[in-house]
C-alpha cells in the first residue's frame, strides 16, 4: 500500500495553488458571486497556464481540490467548460473527437452536458427530449434543466429520446452532440443561486432542432448506458470538489480558531468541532482518491465511486456549517459564509445523496465489494 | 389571552403576508423591508406588540407575541427578526427614560427604525469614547435603518447612537436579506449611555423564547412546503414521499417541530426555555437543510423561497446559539453548583 | 386524576423499587422477577392498573397508568415491560370473554403469568392448526412464566394456548433479563382463538403512549444517573460535567427528555401518540449509549446498572421500531393520500 | 498510489479467514460469551498456527481483523495476550528482550498492560500507585483497574509513579516488568462486563510488591512518553477490531436482508441502512490502513491514529445498532445482538472518543497534517 501522490503530482498540486491564491482575487471572487458573472477571463488564464489537461485525470482532479479549496465558486467555473468531454472521449466516433474534443483541448470552446430535465432530476431514465430521424438529420425537441454553462456552451451533449417504446425506458436513449448556434436552440439564463453563483445555469430549449446524423455518440439505444457510465467519473470529480469546500472552510475556521487565542482554541467544544470536521475530509479525500485510482486504471467500482461523492458532498456541508458556527455572527460577510452557500449543490447535483445511497446497496446487493 | 384570539393574530399575520409582502423571483429579499412595509406594519400594530405601555405597546401577552413571531418567520423571517429587534432588544433598553420612550413610539409607528449592533463574543469593535466623542467600528449590525444604533462600546456599556451613523451596508449578507446588515462607524456622535452590558444581557438570557419563536417558525415553513412538494413531485413515477427514507425525514423533524412547539405553547415554556432556544436552533438549521435536499435543484434558486431558510437558520445559530448561551443551558441543568462551566 | 396522585404514584414506585427490588451485583437481572417480586406487585396493585373493572382493574386513567410504566423503566426496564405485557397486551386481548376475565383477575393479584409471542414483520414462525391440536415454533417469546401463551398463528389469528407450552428459554437475551425469553413449542395443547390480527393491532396501533413512557423512562433513568456521576467523577482533577461537550451531550439528551414529558403529560398527547413512539424510541437509545460512554469502565459492568439501559433501549427499538410502525407515522403526518406507504 | 494489499498479505488473510471460521465454533463462541470464559486452548491453536507473529505488523492487523469479524469476543481474546509487547520491543532493554519477549514469541507466556488507574481511565498522567527504590528493588503499593488479562498474565508493563514531584506529572512516571507470581501481586476478575466477555478483565493490586531493577524498562521518568508511544500502536489494532466487529455485522445484516426476498431488500429505508453502514467501514478500513502504513514504517502521525480509532469505534457501534434494527425481534438472540455487546467497548478502551478527538485537535493546532 501506498498512499502518497507521485512527486510530479506534488509539484503540480504546489502550482495549482500559487496559480489560485494568486489570480482567485478578492474583487474576482466578490464579483462574481454577488454579480452571478461568469469568470471567462480567468477560465482562458487556467487553461494557459496548464491547470486542466486530459492527458493525466489526476491532475484534473488535483486542481479541482484546490482550486476549490480557494474559491469554490471560481473553482467549478474555471474547471467545468469540459464538463462531459469523456462521452465523446470513450465513445464518440473519430470524426466527433477531431471536430469537437479538439477545439476542447485547445481552450477555444465550452461544452456542457444537457441530461437533467425539468420533470426529474434523479430520473434519467425518464428523459422526454424527443430526438426523430428525417433526412439524414436528427430533428430534437423538448427542454432540458440546471444545465451547466447552459448559456456559454458552443455544443452540449444531450440525452435524447429516439424511440418511443416507453416500455423500455433506458433503452430508447441516445446521445446527441449538439451545436448551439443551430436554429431552434435558446437558453434562459436562471439566476438567485443559493451559491456556485459564478457558474452558469439555464434552462435550454430545443425546437425543431436539426442535429446532422453523424452527431450521434456510439450507437441509438445506448445513451443511458454512456451517461451512467459518464456519471462513474464525474462523481469523482465532485468528490474532488467537495475536498476542495471542505479543506476551505476547514483551513479558514482553523486559523480563526488559532486568531482567537489559546483560552478559546484549548476549550473541548471547539477542539471536538476541529477533530469532526478534519476525520471526516480525511475519509473523504481517502474515499476519492481508492475510487479514482480504480477508475482511472479502468477498473470503476461503481459502489466506492458513490461513497467518494455522497460523502463528499455531506462531508462539505457538515465542515462548512461547523466553520459557521465557530465564526458566530462575524462569519456572516465572510469567505464561509461563501463556503456555506456552495457546498449545498455537492448534495444534489450528479445524483443526490440519495441516489447514491441507492447506487451503493444495490451494487453490493449484486455482490459488488467496494 | 385565549388561544383563541392568538389564532386569530396568526391569521392575520398571513393575511399581511399575502397581501403586502411581495414572493417569487422578486421577493422581499431584493426589495428589503422598505419605509412603505415599516409603516404598513406599524399600522396593523405588528411593530409594537411588545412595547411598554407608554410607548404605544399594547401590552400583548408572551403567548399572542411569540406566536406572532412564529408565523412572521414562517413567511418572512426577515420581518419576525425586524419585529424582534424593536420589541425585544430597543423595546428593554429603551423604556426607562423619556427620550428612549419617545423613539420606540415612533418606531412603533414604523416612523424609524434602528440598528442593533449584535453583541459578539469574538466581535471586532474596537471603540473608544470620551465624554462627547465616540468612534467605533463595528463590523456587524442589523436593523432597519440607520437613524439610530444601539451598540455596545468597548468598556461594555450599551450605547444609543443619536446622530453620525455611518453605515456600510453589505451587498448579499449570509441570512435575514431583507434587513439591512452592515459595518458601521460613528464619529462625534451623540449617544446615550443605558448602562453596563444591557445587549449583551439580553442577547444572552432575556430572548429565549422569541428565538425559539422564529427558529421554529423558519422550520415549519421549511417543512410544511417539503411536506407538499414531496406530495407532488414525482421521480421514477412516484411521489417523492413514498420514498421511505424522504417520509422518514420529513416527519421525523415535523414531528419533532410539534415536540417544541407543544411545549412552546404550554405553560411550561419559561422553566424550559433555554432547551428550547438550542433545540430549535438545532431543528431549524436541520428542516431547512433537509427541505432545500428534497426540493432538489430548484430549492437552490431563491425564486423558490426555499434556500432563504437554510441560509437563516444558519445565522440564526450564528447569532444566538454560541457558546456562552450554551453555558447556561449548561448550568441551568446541572444547577448552580458548576465549576468550570 | 390530578398529577397530584399521579406524583404519589411516582413516589409509591421508587419506594416499592428500593425495598423489594434487588440491585448491584446481584441485581434483579440475575434472580429475573421471581414469583414472589410478582405477588408483591400485584399486593401493592401495580399489575391491575389498567386491567378492565370486571377483572379487578383499578380503572385508573392513562397518565396514571404510564407515569407508573415511566417510573418503573427508570428504576428497572423488566419490570415495566412485564406490567406492559399484562395490562397493555393480555388485559386488551383476553377481557372480551369470561375465561379471560377470570384469568386476569388472577395475573392482576400476581398467580400467573402469561408469555407473548411479539409478532415480527420477518418472525420465523412456523404453526400449524386444526380443530383441537395446535404445533407451533414460536421461537421469540417474552413475558414471566410458561403459564399461558398468546401468539399469533400462520393465519394471523391470535390464540390463548391454555397448556403444554414448552419454553426453550434464551440465556442471556440482549435486554429485559429479568422476563423470560425463550423459544416455544406447543403440541396438542388446547386454545382460545382470539380473532384476527389482535396482537399485531395491539403493538402496532394502541400501545404509542405505553411505549413512549417505557422508553422515556429508560433514557431519564440513564441520563439521571449520568448527570450526578459527571458531576463527581474526575478526570485531569476536574469533573467530567465541565467539559463542554459531556456537558453538552448530557444537557441536550435532557432537554429532549423533556421535550418529550412535556409532551407525554399534556392533553396532546394521543394526537402525537406516533411521534412521541419514534421520537423516545431514538431518544432512549441516544440517551443510554451516551451514559455508558460517560461512565466510561465502570459503565461496561452490569453491577453499574448502566449498561442494562443500552441494551434494554436497543432492545425496545428492535421490538417496536421496525418498518410496519414507521410507516404509520408516515401517514399520519403526511395524511390519508399516501401511496406506497 | 496503490490500495491493494500484496499477494502475500491477501494469502494470509484467506488463512486467517478459514482458521476462524473452523475454530471458531458456535459452541466455542457461546459458552465464552455466556460464562465469561477465557478460550486458553484456542489461543494455543491460534498461535500454533502462527496467526500472531511479529514478524509483520499488518499481518497482526489482519489477523485481528478476520478474527474480530467472525467473533469479536473470540477475535480480541486471542490477540490480546501479547498487549503491551511493543514497550518492551522499542524501549526494554536486552535483557528484558530476552527474558520476557522470548516467551512472548513462542506463544508460552501471557502478558499484559497495567496503566489505567481506579481513579480516572483517560487521565494517564495521574497514575499514583508508587514504586520506591529499596536496596536493589522497586517497592510498589497501588491498584490498576479494568486490566486485560488481570487474572491470566505472567508478567505485566506496569506504569509506576517513581517520583514524588506531583508539580511535574508527566515526568515522575516509569515503566516496571512487573513478575505476577511475585509476593504482594493479586488480581480481582471483574465478571458482568456488557461484551467482549471472554476476555478476562480485573482490578490488580501491588502490596509491597518488589521488582529488580533491572526490570525497569528504558530511564526513569519517561514512563508517560514509553505508555504514550505504545498507545499509538496500540489505537491501530483498536481500529482494525472496529473494522472487524462493523464488517462481521454488515455482512450478517446484509445475508439477513438477502434472505428476506425482494420486496424487503428494494425497499429504501433498508438500502440507505446499508449504503450508510457499508461507506463509513470503508471510510474506517482506508484511515486505518493509511494510518499504519505510516506507523509500521516508523513514521507515526498520531492525529491520523486517533482519527482512525475513534472513527472504528463510533463505526462499530453505529454499524452493530443499525444491523439490529433491520434484524428486528429475531435480533434479541442472535450473532449480532452480541456484536453490539461487544462493540461498545471500542468506543471506550485505548482511549476513549472524547480524548481521541482531542489528540487530534490538539496536534492538528500544532500544525501536524493528518
Amino acid at each position: 500500500m501506498d498512499f502518497k501522490f507521485s512527486e510530479e503530482h506534488e509539484e503540480f498540486r504546489k502550482k495549482v495553488r500559487e496559480f489560485g491564491k494568486k489570480e482567485f482575487t478578492k474583487q474576482r471572487i466578490r464579483d462574481s458571486d454577488i454579480n452571478e458573472k461568469y469568470p471567462d477571463e480567468l477560465r482562458e488564464l487556467t487553461y494557459k497556464n496548464g491547470l486542466v489537461s486530459y492527458d493525466d485525470p489526476w491532475k484534473v482532479l488535483i486542481s479541482i481540490e484546490e482550486l476549490c479549496s480557494i474559491d469554490p465558486g471560481l473553482g467549478i467555473s474555471v474547471t467545468i467548460p469540459y464538463f462531459g468531454a469523456e462521452v465523446i472521449m470513450l465513445f464518440g466516433s473519430d470524426h466527433l473527437k477531431e471536430k469537437y474534443l479538439s477545439r476542447i483541448n485547445s481552450g477555444k470552446a465550452i461544452m456542457g452536458l444537457a441530461v437533467t430535465e425539468p420533470s426529474g432530476g434523479s430520473d434519467v431514465a425518464g428523459a422526454s427530449t424527443r430526438a426523430e430521424k428525417k433526412d439524414g438529420h436528427y430533428v430534437v425537441n423538448g427542454s432540458k434543466m440546471f444545465i451547466s454553462n447552459g448559456n456559454l456552451a458552443d455544443f452540449f451533449i444531450t440525452l435524447v429520446r429516439t424511440s418511443s417504446k416507453e416500455a423500455k425506458r433506458h433503452h430508447g436513449l441516445s446521445v446527441l452532440v449538439v451545436d448551439t448556434n443551430s436554429k431552434g436552440f435558446s437558453a434562459n439564463k436562471l439566476t438567485g443561486k443559493l451559491g456556485v453563483r459564478s457558474t452558469t445555469t439555464s434552462e435550454i430549449l430545443f425546437e425543431n432542432l436539426e442535429v446532422p446524423e453523424e452527431n450521434l455518440v456510439g450507437e441509438e439505444g445506448k445513451g443511458f448506458y454512456y451517461i451512467m457510465t459518464f456519471f462513474n467519473i464525474s462523481r469523482i470529480f465532485v468528490a474532488a470538489q467537495g475536498i476542495g469546500v471542505a479543506q476551505g472552510a476547514f483551513d479558514r475556521a482553523m486559523d480563526l480558531v488559532k486568531s482567537r487565542g489559546e483560552e478559546y482554541s484549548s476549550r473541548e467544544e471547539v477542539q471536538f468541532a476541529l477533530a469532526e470536521m478534519a476525520t471526516r475530509i480525511k475519509a473523504t479525500r481517502l474515499m476519492t482518491y481508492e475510487a479514482a485510482s480504480h477508475l482511472f486504471s479502468y477498473e470503476p467500482i461503481p459502489s466506492l465511486t458513490s461513497m467518494a461523492k455522497q460523502y463528499a458532498g455531506e462531508t462539505a456541508v457538515f465542515v462548512t456549517e461547523k466553520a459557521l458556527e465557530i465564526a458566530g455572527i462575524d462569519g456572516i460577510d465572510s469567505d464561509l459564509e461563501r463556503f456555506f452557500r456552495d457546498a449545498k449543490i455537492l448534495e444534489i447535483w450528479e445524483g443526490t445523496s440519495e441516489i447514491e445511497k441507492l447506487i451503493i446497496a444495490r451494487n453490493m446487493l449484486k455482490g459488488e465489494k467496494p | 389571552m385565549s388561544s383563541e384570539i392568538t389564532e386569530i393574530l396568526r391569521t392575520s399575520v398571513m393575511e399581511f403576508v399575502n397581501k403586502n409582502v411581495p414572493s417569487g423571483e422578486n421577493g422581499l429579499e431584493k426589495s428589503g423591508i422598505t419605509p412603505d412595509l415599516r409603516k404598513k406594519l406599524g399600522e396593523q400594530g405588528f411593530l409594537n406588540l411588545k412595547l411598554p405601555a407608554e410607548a404605544g405597546g399594547t401590552g400583548m401577552d408572551a403567548e399572542s407575541y411569540i406566536a406572532v413571531l412564529e408565523e412572521f418567520a414562517k413567511a418572512e423571517p426577515s420581518i419576525a427578526m425586524e419585529m424582534f429587534f424593536l420589541n425585544s432588544v430597543a423595546g428593554r433598553v429603551l423604556s426607562h427614560f423619556e427620550d428612549g420612550i419617545e423613539l420606540l413610539k415612533r418606531a412603533g409607528r414604523g416612523e424609524i427604525s434602528f440598528m442593533t449592533a449584535i453583541p459578539s463574543e469574538f466581535s471586532r469593535i474596537s471603540s473608544h469614547s470620551t465624554e462627547t466623542t465616540i468612534t467605533s467600528d463595528v463590523p456587524i449590525a442589523a436593523g432597519g435603518s440607520s437613524d439610530f444604533l444601539l451598540m455596545t462600546d468597548q468598556s461594555g456599556r450599551t450605547l444609543l447612537v443619536k446622530d453620525k451613523i455611518n453605515v456600510r451596508k453589505i451587498q448579499k449578507p449570509l441570512g435575514f436579506r431583507a434587513i439591512t446588515w452592515g459595518g458601521v462607524e460613528t464619529k462625534n456622535s451623540q449617544y446615550e449611555d443605558l448602562g453596563k452590558g444591557k445587549l449583551e444581557e439580553i442577547f444572552l438570557k432575556q430572548v429565549n423564547l422569541e428565538i425559539t419563536a422564529m427558529a421554529l417558525g423558519i422550520a415549519e415553513g421549511a417543512i410544511e412546503k417539503t411536506l407538499e412538494y414531496t406530495k407532488v413531485r414525482k421521480v421514477f413515477n412516484t411521489p417523492l414521499k413514498d420514498f421511505g427514507p424522504v417520509a422518514a425525514a420529513v416527519t421525523n423533524m415535523k414531528g419533532e417541530i410539534d415536540l417544541v412547539k407543544h411545549s412552546l405553547d404550554s405553560e411550561r415554556r419559561e422553566e424550559n426555555s433555554e432547551v428550547l432556544r438550542h433545540a430549535s436552533l438545532e431543528l431549524a438549521l436541520n428542516s431547512a437543510r433537509t427541505s432545500v435536499q428534497y426540493h432538489g435543484g430548484y430549492g437552490y434558486f431563491e425564486s423558490f423561497g426555499i434556500e432563504k431558510f437554510y441560509r437563516d437558520a444558519m445565522a440564526m445559530k450564528m447569532i444566538f446559539g454560541g457558546l456562552k448561551p450554551r453555558e447556561l443551558l449548561y448550568r441551568k441543568i446541572y444547577g448552580s453548583d458548576s465549576g468550570r462551566i
